[in-house]
């Protein structure tokens, strides 16, 4: 076989497997997508769940999806950056930080379920959290630090060595360097990291029945006060999110259109993942731009 | 293959006040010696170029003398700056960066405006009135002989330069923070010749504000600009003297054949 | 001049930037340790307990075929035998990674070096979108349509691991897609046009640069597939029939240990042996990942050293 | 200048974020509980009784508003042994804290708030309506495999069970295989997922709530008894268990109160049986731990 026939045979045969991906992944959006829609409307998106009659909403989970994302990237992120800064920059080469690295790899492939009843003894009994949105996002900090860490390590690594060099032989501190040399320019790497992570918290139920729990009590969206006990920003408050309102509508629901909820619910969760995703990439392409003063000519 | 003898070496003493000097300064890659005791001195504002093959060590010898080596290598000796050994964990190796400026082989501009490119180091250094700043960038721009070609332009990215452009831009950046010292890497072996013409012309105008100390792999480029040069071979300092001196009356025979073209 | 010396000798707001950077990353790094180590010591404490209070022998625990953890077998002990679990989970975690693998690494290559522009504006974001998709959608997709297919190819209940690797399949094709194409990515440049000018066609080049370039990355993202597949519990439960029974066949009702634990820690009370053996089937995921893991990094190594 | 304090400025909210959030989370606490006028009840435990407890909660706090009741689930066991430690104040299970191992029964006390029925369901394409309680016996422990056997057509007899130790399983087995060792199969821990497998795969059998057979699956009487409410209130249908809801001791006075309001007529009569549950008013046997029935 010439040269010239292998590389069309491999490069066909590479052709063929992106052919199936992409059926597989039109066919399973698409499907969640044409079940789903249907079934969105304005007072799905805004009226409360309902336990056992038709008609119920989302309003109450897609926030609690929403806010507990937040809180989760605002408990990791820091720890994660820190850690991948310190893993790509300062750890020297021996074997803690060897041990360091298996040990996040190990983290990223305990069952959620095991990551959740963690989550309950230490978080909400051990720390008396209570079932909250806090102990939540307490829990999917564990989830999302190994793949936050680890793809924030990767960017930060990606950049050239040359880069490095440049600042620190101007006399720049290796902090200085890394804030505001390096990071700007691993930061596209380093939003690809949060939205798969984010992407995994958004779908995450197994670890949140037992942290977050799986009722959603009725808030008020106009206190703004974190503190008292019906405001929705209270992050003390238990909150059902949207997969755990979906495996629980799928599970366990009585209620008569429990499919409708479960279609609906699954594919507005699809639909926030895309938009999240997008705006994610956007933002991170004008931050870097802004940063960097590469300005598209 | 001829065999030399390492044992036997011409190292003068310039008798100009020293910039900085080194004293048997070794340097060692894990179990691997690079350097071996190399005690030079750098007359103050005067061009000392640094020539070998390639593994000689005279990349490494640089990168020394600011620190440079400091993550990656073991680096034994004294390096005298100041009357100060600066090759100790106690100093300040900042400082020591901003007195001793380095240029690399490659070009490395950050990811940022050209006008950010000079100015990032300055703000860190708590310099921010907008008036000083925009004089410091012009007056580094022009001593690096780049004002004229980017003047209008110094808000577009400096990754959009040509290489030897970019080379005097980390030549400006250099010159902006007003080091003692400029070391250079091989600042011209990525660029064209007329760039590397632009690039001596920009350094044989500064060597009467700066101490420079270059490596290079061309020796028509040592002997056009440097005043001393010193000869490196397998991590030996085998030859130190005066430029012309040394490239007309070598007395090393491994310098010799070197300069000669008879390598080997 | 005393002053240079001075500023030598002093640190400056450099060396206390320095210093805040250092301490304040290294404590981060050691605070993300320290959860592993909290967490690892939990799951090691009651796995454990199996052995230590109940006094089930390692053997039986690892060796046994029979799982009945509420009733006292022939031998007066516990029925806790988790042989067809490890059995299971590995098959299925192997059989998917190697399933998936391939698709990963052609559409990573497809995304990084074929069509960087159509692929990696559209292709990608779209698989990452994988990720999201709650598992319990995926388990109820599998079981509403993979099952039945699978019954109808080849008879049987259409429940078993050949399903179960298929679902997990597309659950972990995003993660070892969009590490391998980082990997890839990080390729320099140069790699490429030195392979590409001395003659190679664009499979060579690919195939005997770029892959080798990125092979460690390339393995990484697989164990971080394989670690997915490993601890995804809601999906394969559904589809794996979750019967606690040795697989003979591709399509035989099995049980994989995540499945088991998921099913099981809701219905039994701590600190009992049923809850214990459960928490010792955490454990043995554990050190199962970490000898997936020990032996990619060993490969890893040796194929680095090779090159 | 500006573009260089976005990024630190980024960083810096998110670290001090991180930080307020990991401290704060202390000082929320000692927030709510200095003002601690509302009380707090917590109950934990059984999937299948949330749905209720959970509406009577809500609705019970629209008229009392100075009580928090929290409801989740986590399965019987967790809601027993959280009532056990003394974790929660109200532990919810769909079987008798004597069943199941490792608690210690004698030092909760028990309130039945519903009865749940349940029935074998099989997928609509078995041709069997009536099972005697000994064919049914049989299927359950293997001793059946062939639907022909029990007077179906020819088709293999595919068995879903329960999870080991929930409700479901225990109550099946105590009514039906009375000490008899289960077959080895297929186990789901949930009426969601019993439900979708039996409708979808043919020659299935298992057995759900009441409340959760639909219209995709057949459910069938066991020797001619229809499963229905009416009959579970006699014990003609002898596969139905409460559903309980224990306290560590007596009940605090606010706990007395609510669990009185889900004991009312108005919640038994309306929500509970809207749930699908059967009132245990409506009962006229009682059941023991050991499963011993006698007439009220």
């Amino acid at each position: 076989m010439s040269r010239k026939t292998t590389d069309r045979l491999a490069t066909g045969t590479i052709y063929a497997f992106v052919g199936v991906v992409v059926a597989i992944l039109c066919g399973l959006i698409g499907y969640i997508l044409i079940t789903g829609i249907p079934d969105i409307s304005w007072h799905f998106l805004t009226s409360a769940a309902t336990a056992f009659t038709a008609g119920g909403g989302i309003r109450d989970q897609l926030f609690n999806s929403l806010y507990l994302l937040l809180l989760t990237l605002v408990i990791s992120f820091p720890f994660a950056l820190g850690c991948g800064i310190y893993l790509s920059e300062y750890a020297p080469q021996n074997w803690v930080t060897g041990l360091l690295r298996m040990a996040i790899e190990v983290l990223s492939s305990l069952p959620s379920v095991v990551v959740g009843l963690f989550g309950y003894l230490i978080f909400v009994i051990r720390f008396n959290l209570g079932f909250s949105i806090l102990a939540g996002a307490l829990a999917l900090t564990f989830f999302n630090l190994p793949i936050l860490t680890r793809s924030i390590e990767e960017a930060l690594q990606d950049v050239p060595n040359l880069q490095r060099e440049a600042g620190v032989s101007l006399g720049l501190s290796n902090w200085r360097t890394i804030t505001k040399i390096v990071l700007p320019i691993a930061l596209p790497g380093i939003l690809t990291g949060i939205i798969i992570s984010a992407g995994r918290v958004f779908g995450e139920a197994a670890a949140l029945i037992y942290t977050s729990g799986q009722s959603a009590p009725t808030v008020d969206y106009g206190n703004w006060n974190f503190l008292s006990a019906d405001s929705f920003l209270n992050p003390m408050r238990p909150a059902e999110t949207l997969a755990v309102h979906i495996w629980k509508v799928n599970t366990e629901g009585i209620t008569p259109d429990a499919v409708a909820i479960s279609a609906g619910a699954s594919a507005v969760l699809i639909v926030i993942i895309l938009i999240f995703n997008v705006g994610a990439r956007f933002l991170g392409q004008r931050l870097y731009q802004h940063l960097t003063a590469s300005k598209s000519k | 293959m001829q065999t030399y003898q390492y044992d036997q070496t011409n190292i003068c003493q310039p008798t100009l006040a020293p910039a900085l000097a080194t004293r048997e300064l070794e340097v060692f890659y894990g179990d691997k010696q690079a350097l071996f005791k190399g005690s030079l001195q750098f007359p103050k504002h005067r061009i000392t170029a640094l020539i070998g093959a390639s593994g000689s060590g005279k990349s490494t010898f640089l990168r020394c003398l600011n620190r440079m080596n400091d993550r990656v290598a073991t680096v034994k000796g004294r390096i005298l700056y100041h009357d100060t050994d600066i090759n100790q964990r106690q100093i300040n190796v900042y400082q020591v960066r901003r007195q001793i400026s380095m240029v690399f082989q490659r070009p490395n501009p950050f990811a940022k405006s050209i006008r950010e490119n000079i100015a990032f180091a300055l703000k860190q250094q708590g310099l921010h009135d907008r008036a000083q700043l925009a004089a410091r960038v012009e007056t580094s721009l022009k001593a690096a002989a780049l004002w004229d070609e980017v003047k209008d332009e110094l808000d577009q990215s400096a990754l959009a330069l040509s290489g030897g452009q970019q080379q005097r831009l980390c030549i400006a950046r250099c010159l902006a923070l007003a080091p003692d010292i400029l070391l250079l890497d091989e600042p011209a072996s990525a660029l064209d010749p007329i760039s590397t013409a632009k690039i001596e012309a920009t350094l044989a105008a500064l060597r009467h504000d700066y101490t420079i100390i270059i490596v290079t792999h061309n020796m028509q480029q040592a002997s056009r600009i440097a005043d001393y040069t010193a000869f490196f071979h397998l991590g030996h300092i085998l030859e130190y003297s005066e430029t012309e001196a040394l490239f007309t009356r070598p007395q090393i025979k491994v310098t010799e054949d070197y300069i000669s073209g008879n390598f080997g | 001049m005393d002053r240079m010396k001075q500023n030598l000798h002093q640190a400056s707001k450099a060396s206390y930037q320095d210093y805040f950077g250092k301490s304040i990353s290294l404590f981060c790094a050691s605070l993300v340790g320290m959860l592993v180590v909290a967490i690892l010591y939990f799951v090691m404490t009651r796995g454990l307990a199996t052995f230590t209070q109940n006094h089930i022998s390692l053997r039986s625990f690892l060796l046994g075929q029979t799982w009945n953890p509420t009733q006292i077998g022939a031998n007066g002990q516990p029925e806790v035998g988790a042989l067809p679990m490890i059995v299971t989970s590995l098959a299925v975690t192997l059989l998917a990674a190697l399933l998936a693998t391939p698709f990963a690494v052609g559409v990573a290559l497809f995304v990084t070096e074929i069509a960087p522009r159509r692929g990696g504006q559209l292709l990608q974001p779209m698989i990452e979108l994988l990720v999201g998709i709650p598992s319990v959608v995926y388990g109820f997709i599998g079981l509403s349509a993979l099952v039945p297919l699978m019954r109808h190819l080849f008879g049987g209940t259409g429940f078993g691991i050949l399903t179960g690797t298929l679902v997990l399949f597309v659950m972990v094709l995003p993660t070892i897609t969009s590490l391998a194409s980082d990997s890839l990515r990080a390729v320099p440049l140069d790699y490429h046009s030195a392979a590409l000018a001395l003659g190679a066609t664009r499979w060579q080049m690919l195939y005997k640069v770029v892959l080798r370039a990125a092979l460690p990355g390339i393995l990484t993202a697989v164990i971080f597939g394989m670690a997915r597949a490993f601890g995804e519990a809601l999906a394969v439960q559904m589809v794996i029939g979750n019967a606690v029974l040795m697989p003979k066949g591709w399509l035989t009702p099995t049980s994989t240990l995540t499945s088991q634990l998921t099913t099981g820690i809701g219905n039994t009370t701590l600190g009992t042996l049923p809850n214990n053996v459960l928490w010792s089937l955490a454990l043995i995921l554990l050190v199962m990942s970490l000898f997936f893991n020990s032996l990619v990094r060993f490969i890893g190594r040796r194929g680095r050293m090779q090159k | 200048m500006k573009k260089g304090k976005i990024f630190s400025a980024l960083i810096a909210v998110t670290i001090t974020g991180g930080l307020l959030a990991s401290c704060g989370s202390s000082n929320a606490k000692n927030a709510s509980s200095a003002k601690a006028s509302p009380t707090k009840i917590t109950a934990v435990g059984s999937t299948a009784l949330q749905p209720l407890v959970e509406q009577a909660a809500k609705d019970y706090q629209n008229k009392h508003s100075n009580v928090t009741i929290n409801v989740q689930g986590g399965g019987s066991g967790t809601g027993l042994s959280q009532i056990q430690s003394g974790a929660v104040t109200i532990g919810n299970s769909d079987i008798f804290a004597a069943q199941q191992t490792g608690i210690t029964a004698s030092k909760l006390v028990d309130h039945r708030v519903a009865v749940v029925g349940m029935t074998p369901v099989v997928n609509r394409d078995v041709t069997v309506k009536n099972l005697t309680m000994a064919q049914l016996k049989a299927i359950f422990t293997g001793k059946v495999t062939n639907w022909k056997q029990v007077g179906g057509k020819d088709e293999k007899i595919n068995v879903v069970n329960r999870a080991q130790g929930s409700g479901t399983r225990a109550t099946f087995e105590a009514a039906v295989l009375k000490g008899a060792k289960a077959l080895k199969a297929q186990e789901q821990d949930s009426n969601g997922t019993v439900q979708k497998i039996v409708s979808s795969t043919p020659g299935t059998i298992s057995y759900l709530a009441f409340s959760y057979v639909n219209k995709n699956i057949k459910a069938l009487s066991i020797d001619n008894v229809k499963p229905t409410a009416t009959n579970v209130t006699t014990n003609k249908w002898q596969i139905w268990s409460y559903e309980h809801m224990y306290t560590k001791g007596q009940p605090n006075a606010a706990t007395q109160k609510f669990l009185n309001y889900i004991d009312s007529k108005q919640v038994q009569n309306g929500l509970v049986q809207k749930l699908g549950y059967i009132s245990v008013h409506d009962m006229q046997v009682t059941k023991n731990a050991a499963g011993t029935v006698k007439q009220q």
